[in-house]
């Protein structure tokens, strides 16, 4: 997405695509945000993540005190997202990074001394405790609870879920009722718990993807002291929506990612098949591809739309949630047409010998519907643009 | 089974395309059966393993007519009644069973009416009925152009008194427990069905990964296998009819498992809306939930007319079966895919699980979806018979 | 929608196919429930629909005193309006035919002896006086008051909308609030309303398609008898519903037109183009025709399904949303794809030189949603099968 | 206007999307002259008769700059602007209006940068910028396949020191009203461009009937029109890029205004929604209304977009241009026309009566829709682009 050249941007994404060739590791491609499949690979992105700190190309709009570089700038952080994600890269949103803008943006200075350096040397990784079972994309239902003691801190009880990267992160940045007198959004905190707390317990979650990327997390009297508070008492929500916000920094690995996709999307319509027809040959195909190519330029041009107001600090409400909707439905009608093209071969996954892409598709397929659901489901997306953007009614409670 | 009936002397009733008493029956008795020997538990020790010939459960099958209604009376069978064959198809795909009914379905098709005369075929029907055989039909060779009967380049080469086989056929169901095959291939270019013993030397069967969990589809290569004149099928000139028979079958069959299985996804997908909770009201009254299940509704009723619809045409050999087919074929799955799509959104993060059975649905319609003809094809065939 | 050949049902089809040929009159063919362009047509209409009822085509169902056959076959009917319908002449389930099958069901024997000999003989039509202004996919919030007089008979007041042929109507079929302190559909009865009253006045309304098939009808003080009452008094929503759904019989007609549309269609894509290339050479043509096809044809399974369960007395609640869903969609749809086709002549009209066939195709389009707003919006309908199908939560009321 | 502004010395702002302040007032100004002197209410006059013509009006809007902001600071316009001209074709769209802007902006673009030093060009540039007089750009002669330079067939056979016109050009937007047309025309196959009166001998007008009311396109005969040598566009060679940017602009201006379209029937349709009561509530309080609105603005949203960004890489001659137009043109009016249907879908009944305004922008946007190619051929334009 650009209008004329510009020298400047062009040098820089060049510099970020050779840094990317040649020091990324090996790490699997596949759909979305996956968890390490083993230690090695826990202990390869961790190295990973330090280096993309040291190179600058994490963090550079950190605090000049912590190691940010004091000049950051917008654009170039949407390059690197866009050559992480056509590099098959994990996206580099993920919970350490979140947690990383909570911290700066709510922490204190003691908080930031420990936590800080340790996610730019790459020695300590992150999850986020949010989700529950019975509180999904309705979030402020949840019910865990952390309890004020007498003697101060805390006693964590409670369950969540969908909590990516737990099996692996040394901290949670944790959301819990700390006034249950309190309702809903009201009387939540957040908190900084340590993973491997006593009465802290992690079972990975497989998914029908057949990967374990997320876990649950089981809390029973799991005893925090007073200073792990991250923002003030009964803030939490404020705490975690501002830094959900903080994945605007990602805003251009997903159209990043679906152009890469569509890549493949036309490898597999131009490769002859065993009777000799080539899919692109035929109309109908070449139309469906155009209608993808069409959407991906209108994700990428919203995309360009919201960061332009961002910088102007001209956000709207719809901004967030048609990004959202549109970028996931998306990504769910291309892994449906890509298995159209592969017509009975669609059936194979990873592992067959007859199988296209490396079964890559079946992955995205099977994964696509985490988009149109997590972080809050399509179907809420469209409230809030009709309620907060069009000012229509609010939905009643019951 | 009559077309029509008559509710007096005067008015003929139109075609009714729900269930008549008979096969609700079935219906009912087959779904007990499903839920008492093969409940939906056991699935989980074979998803991630081959399956086991279970010769007990599958002579118990036999016993409740699976095959026989498949087969001729002359062969020993109650009469070949696809829209009977979709009743137990559409509760295989309720219950996400893995019992290899459809390749030995098919391939009782495909030895069809021959088989009342036909010494080896014979005995392979008769065994199958008796529910002593499984079997797989290798009959397309799907590479891009289409499952017909076109797509079938295995050659048989007369030698001596009989033919040697070369080939090799995609997406065999069943095959990993077929003890028979019945294979199509071309002698001369001429079409030829052939039995052949799983176990024949140069046959060699390789099970595929697949997105489906439960069921097993398999490449089968035809390394130079011998068989006999006797091992022929019917007689020469015969088989391509019976090879669009069976494959309109194959269509039918497979239609109706996903009816099956996006019938049942509705109905867990309707229970979950009413008991989950998100703004504090069950998600069910959010009227974008309800939207979504009255469609979800809309589509298996539509489903549900047309499989059944095609295998009546196809039970009566009407004019309409060309047609009723690809509208069978190049909807039903289509509809069961996107039922499943919303059954998953509706779910959310539950239904993303491992652990809870949605993916099995998604999963056995997703392959539905695929299996002899897609969409694409089907409305590509339609179109033809209008212009 | 045949299984198997039967002679006699094709015998019939052909009689009545010979029928029309020989002795339809020429009425134009346009999308929908079309009003007389003027009163030649009228008139031509009414003979036809007399012939219809000599024929024996029309109201073999009514009791045989009254002129019915005493034999009738559903499956007959459901021939005729197919044959209609191909035949491009006006549906059969009209205003007229709605309060003929009214009269049958609850009028008095003095009403019948009154209206029925009218109706079969041609010489007088009927309109239904049903919507509101305000009252539109929620009908029983309907205003127009029927005010009990002491002395007998009512006085009407209120203002209907949406009444087809009013403009031409002899007698409406009125709903209205006999006892205004009963709420909703309670307090409404059914009446007989001569179109010619003093105080009641009727406005052509002109629709987007350019002509005037609807009316608004204005009542002050209208004053009718105490026998002008049908039904029960407070039983007008009952009367109102049960001959909705007297629309069965028109229960084919839908599926005949579609095929013809096709029909059309076809014909379109068949047609070479100035620079010499046809449109269904292109598979994603062929593909959309494809769809239509498949569409058409799972609509007519859809009639068939529910005329089976009629015949048995097995109907389920989805059975008349899901056929007006899948009916009105389709046509939109067909309406959209045919424009599609056009290519730029899809923007040329009735009355221009190069229209293709006719403009039929533009004026199909501009009505098409009336099918899918009247008689029940399609939210209307997805919400009925939702909650009577599937058992889910009524929406609340404010 | 440069594609990235400064925030500080060091960090580059991104291209901006929305309008920039200058284009934030020329927007109001255009809205406030529009709601003036073309209130909706007028177009009821002209729905069913011929436009006529209104010199004092077109005046008017040509000192607002309309004409101006196309055409070259060389022939004394303010720059070739195509993203202003959006502003001012969505401004047109909101207000349904019938003046000719249309014609005379492609015109302008059609004579193109010639027109600084070229006589009659440049005579015709001059009085279209100050609004004394009318153009319209006879330059596509779509027949089923594509509006792009190749659909030309139109002739100009040399005949002494001039040539004469044979052909016929389709849909030509505001010629009715024309005074001059600007033709493409192919002198020994190679394209042409000439500046001729509409009072030409040989010239035929035939207004279209079309289902836009306000609008007029027509039918251009050239029955053997004579021009002369000086009536041609621009050096020989150059009526190639001159008609691929005209049809560009075309594009993009007619996009805007189905943009500007769509969005009005937002406005109106939420407010509706509003108003209106069913079962008790307000019919916005209905998650389906909510919902089809909530798409109606992401669908508006990403239009204005797409057409903005399409506009501003024809004005920087961006290599993006191409791929940035086949995505304005493939998904902007057929968003719009969605829009369109939502609005009367949820508009019911009293949208679906000829005085409700609501059917002047559906049959708009309907136009704009098969104008200068449709859905299809942008999509095609595009794989084009990338295999």
């Amino acid at each position: 997405m650009k209008l004329a050249d510009d020298a400047e941007l062009d040098r820089f994404r060049n510099e970020v695509r050779e840094f990317l060739d040649s020091e990324a590791p090996d790490i699997p491609v596949r759909a979305g945000f996956r968890s390490p499949e083993n230690e090695a690979e826990n202990l390869v992105r961790k190295r990973w993540r330090a280096r993309l700190y040291e190179a600058g190309y994490l963090g550079a709009d950190w605090p000049v005190e912590w190691g940010g570089s004091g000049k950051w700038n917008p654009v170039h952080d949407l390059i690197i997202s866009e050559e992480v994600a056509r590099a098959g890269l994990p996206p580099l949103t993920d919970q350490t990074h979140l947690a990383a803008f909570a911290l700066i943006r709510f922490g204190t200075e003691e908080q930031k001394a420990r936590f800080l350096p340790a996610i730019r040397d790459g020695s300590e990784t992150w999850c986020q405790l949010f989700s529950e079972p019975d509180a999904g994309s309705d979030l402020a239902a949840m019910r865990t609870e952390a309890k004020p003691l007498e003697e101060g801190g805390y006693l964590v009880n409670g369950q969540k879920v969908w909590s990516s990267n737990a099996a692996w992160a040394d901290w949670g940045f944790l959301l819990a009722r700390s006034d249950t007198s309190l309702d809903r959004h009201r009387g939540i905190s957040a908190f900084i718990v340590p993973m491997d707390a006593p009465g802290l317990e992690i079972r990975p979650l497989r998914e029908i993807t057949g990967t374990e990327d997320f876990s649950e997390v089981f809390m029973e009297d799991v005893a925090i002291s007073g200073d792990s508070l991250l923002g003030e008492r009964e803030q939490g929500w404020k705490v975690a929506m501002e830094s959900l916000g903080a994945e605007r920094s990602g805003i251009g690995a997903g159209g990043a990612r679906l152009r890469q996709l569509l890549e493949m999307t036309v490898e597999l319509a131009e490769t002859e098949n065993e009777a000799g027809g080539r899919p692109i040959e035929s109309s109908d195909v070449r139309q469906k591809i155009g209608e993808i190519a069409t959407e991906i330029e209108i994700n990428n041009l919203l995309v360009q739309l919201k960061l332009g107001r961002e910088l102007r600090g001209a956000e709207r409400p719809s901004d967030v949630p048609i990004g959202k909707l549109v970028f996931s439905e998306l990504n769910l009608a291309m892994a449906e047409f890509a298995l159209e093209l592969q017509g009975s071969s669609s059936i194979l996954v990873e592992g067959d010998p007859r199988v296209l892409q490396g079964g890559r598709w079946q992955d995205e397929f099977l994964y696509a519907r985490t988009y149109t659901v997590a972080g809050g489901a399509s179907e809420i997306m469209r409230n809030i643009i009709a309620e907060r953007a069009l000012g229509m009614p609010r939905e009643q409670r019951g | 089974m009559a077309p029509t009936a008559s509710a007096n002397d005067e008015v003929e009733l139109p075609l009714d395309l729900d269930l008549n008493d008979e096969q609700r029956q079935l219906q009912d008795a087959t779904r007990g059966f499903l839920s008492r020997h093969y409940p939906l538990g056991d699935a989980r020790a074979i998803l991630e393993s081959d399956r086991e010939a279970d010769p007990e459960g599958w002579r118990r099958a036999a016993e409740m007519g699976w095959i026989a209604v498949l087969a001729d009376e002359d062969a020993g069978g109650l009469g070949f009644s696809p829209s009977t064959a979709t009743v137990i198809s559409s509760e295989l795909g309720r219950a996400v069973n893995w019992t290899p009914f459809l390749g030995s379905a098919l391939s009782v098709a495909a030895l069809g009416p021959a088989a009342g005369g036909d010494d080896r075929a014979a005995g392979v029907m008769e065994a199958l009925i008796a529910g002593e055989t499984v079997a797989a039909w290798c009959g397309p060779e799907p590479r891009g152009d289409g499952w017909g009967a076109d797509s079938v380049r295995t050659e048989a080469v007369e030698a001596g008194d009989g033919f040697v086989l070369y080939g090799e056929k995609y997406l065999v169901a069943d095959a990993d427990l077929a003890d028979e095959l019945v294979v199509a291939a071309r002698v001369d270019g001429e079409l030829r069905s052939f039995v052949v013993p799983a176990e024949a030397e140069g046959v060699e069967i390789t099970v595929s990964r697949t997105l489906d969990l439960t069921r097993r589809f398999a490449t089968v290569r035809l390394n130079g296998v011998r068989v006999t004149a006797g091992d022929a099928v019917g007689e020469a000139g015969t088989a391509d009819a019976a090879f669009g028979r069976t494959l309109d079958l194959a269509i039918v069959l497979v239609a109706a498992d996903a009816v099956g299985a996006a019938e049942k996804l509705l109905e867990l997908t309707v229970e979950y809306a009413a008991d989950r909770i998100a703004f504090q009201r069950p998600i069910a009254s959010y009227q974008a939930v309800k939207h979504m299940c009255a469609d979800m509704l809309l589509k298996v009723e539509a489903s549900r007319a047309a499989s059944r619809y095609a295998a009546l045409t196809l039970e009566a050999d009407s004019a309409e079966r060309a047609r009723a087919v690809a509208v069978a074929g190049g909807y039903v799955s289509g509809a069961a895919a996107e039922i499943a799509g919303d059954a998953l959104q509706i779910h959310g993060g539950v239904g993303f699980t491992w652990e809870h059975d949605l993916h099995l649905f998604l999963r056995r319609i997703k392959v539905d979806q695929a299996l002899f003809g897609d969409t694409r094809q089907h409305r590509e065939q339609l179109v033809g018979l209008l212009t």
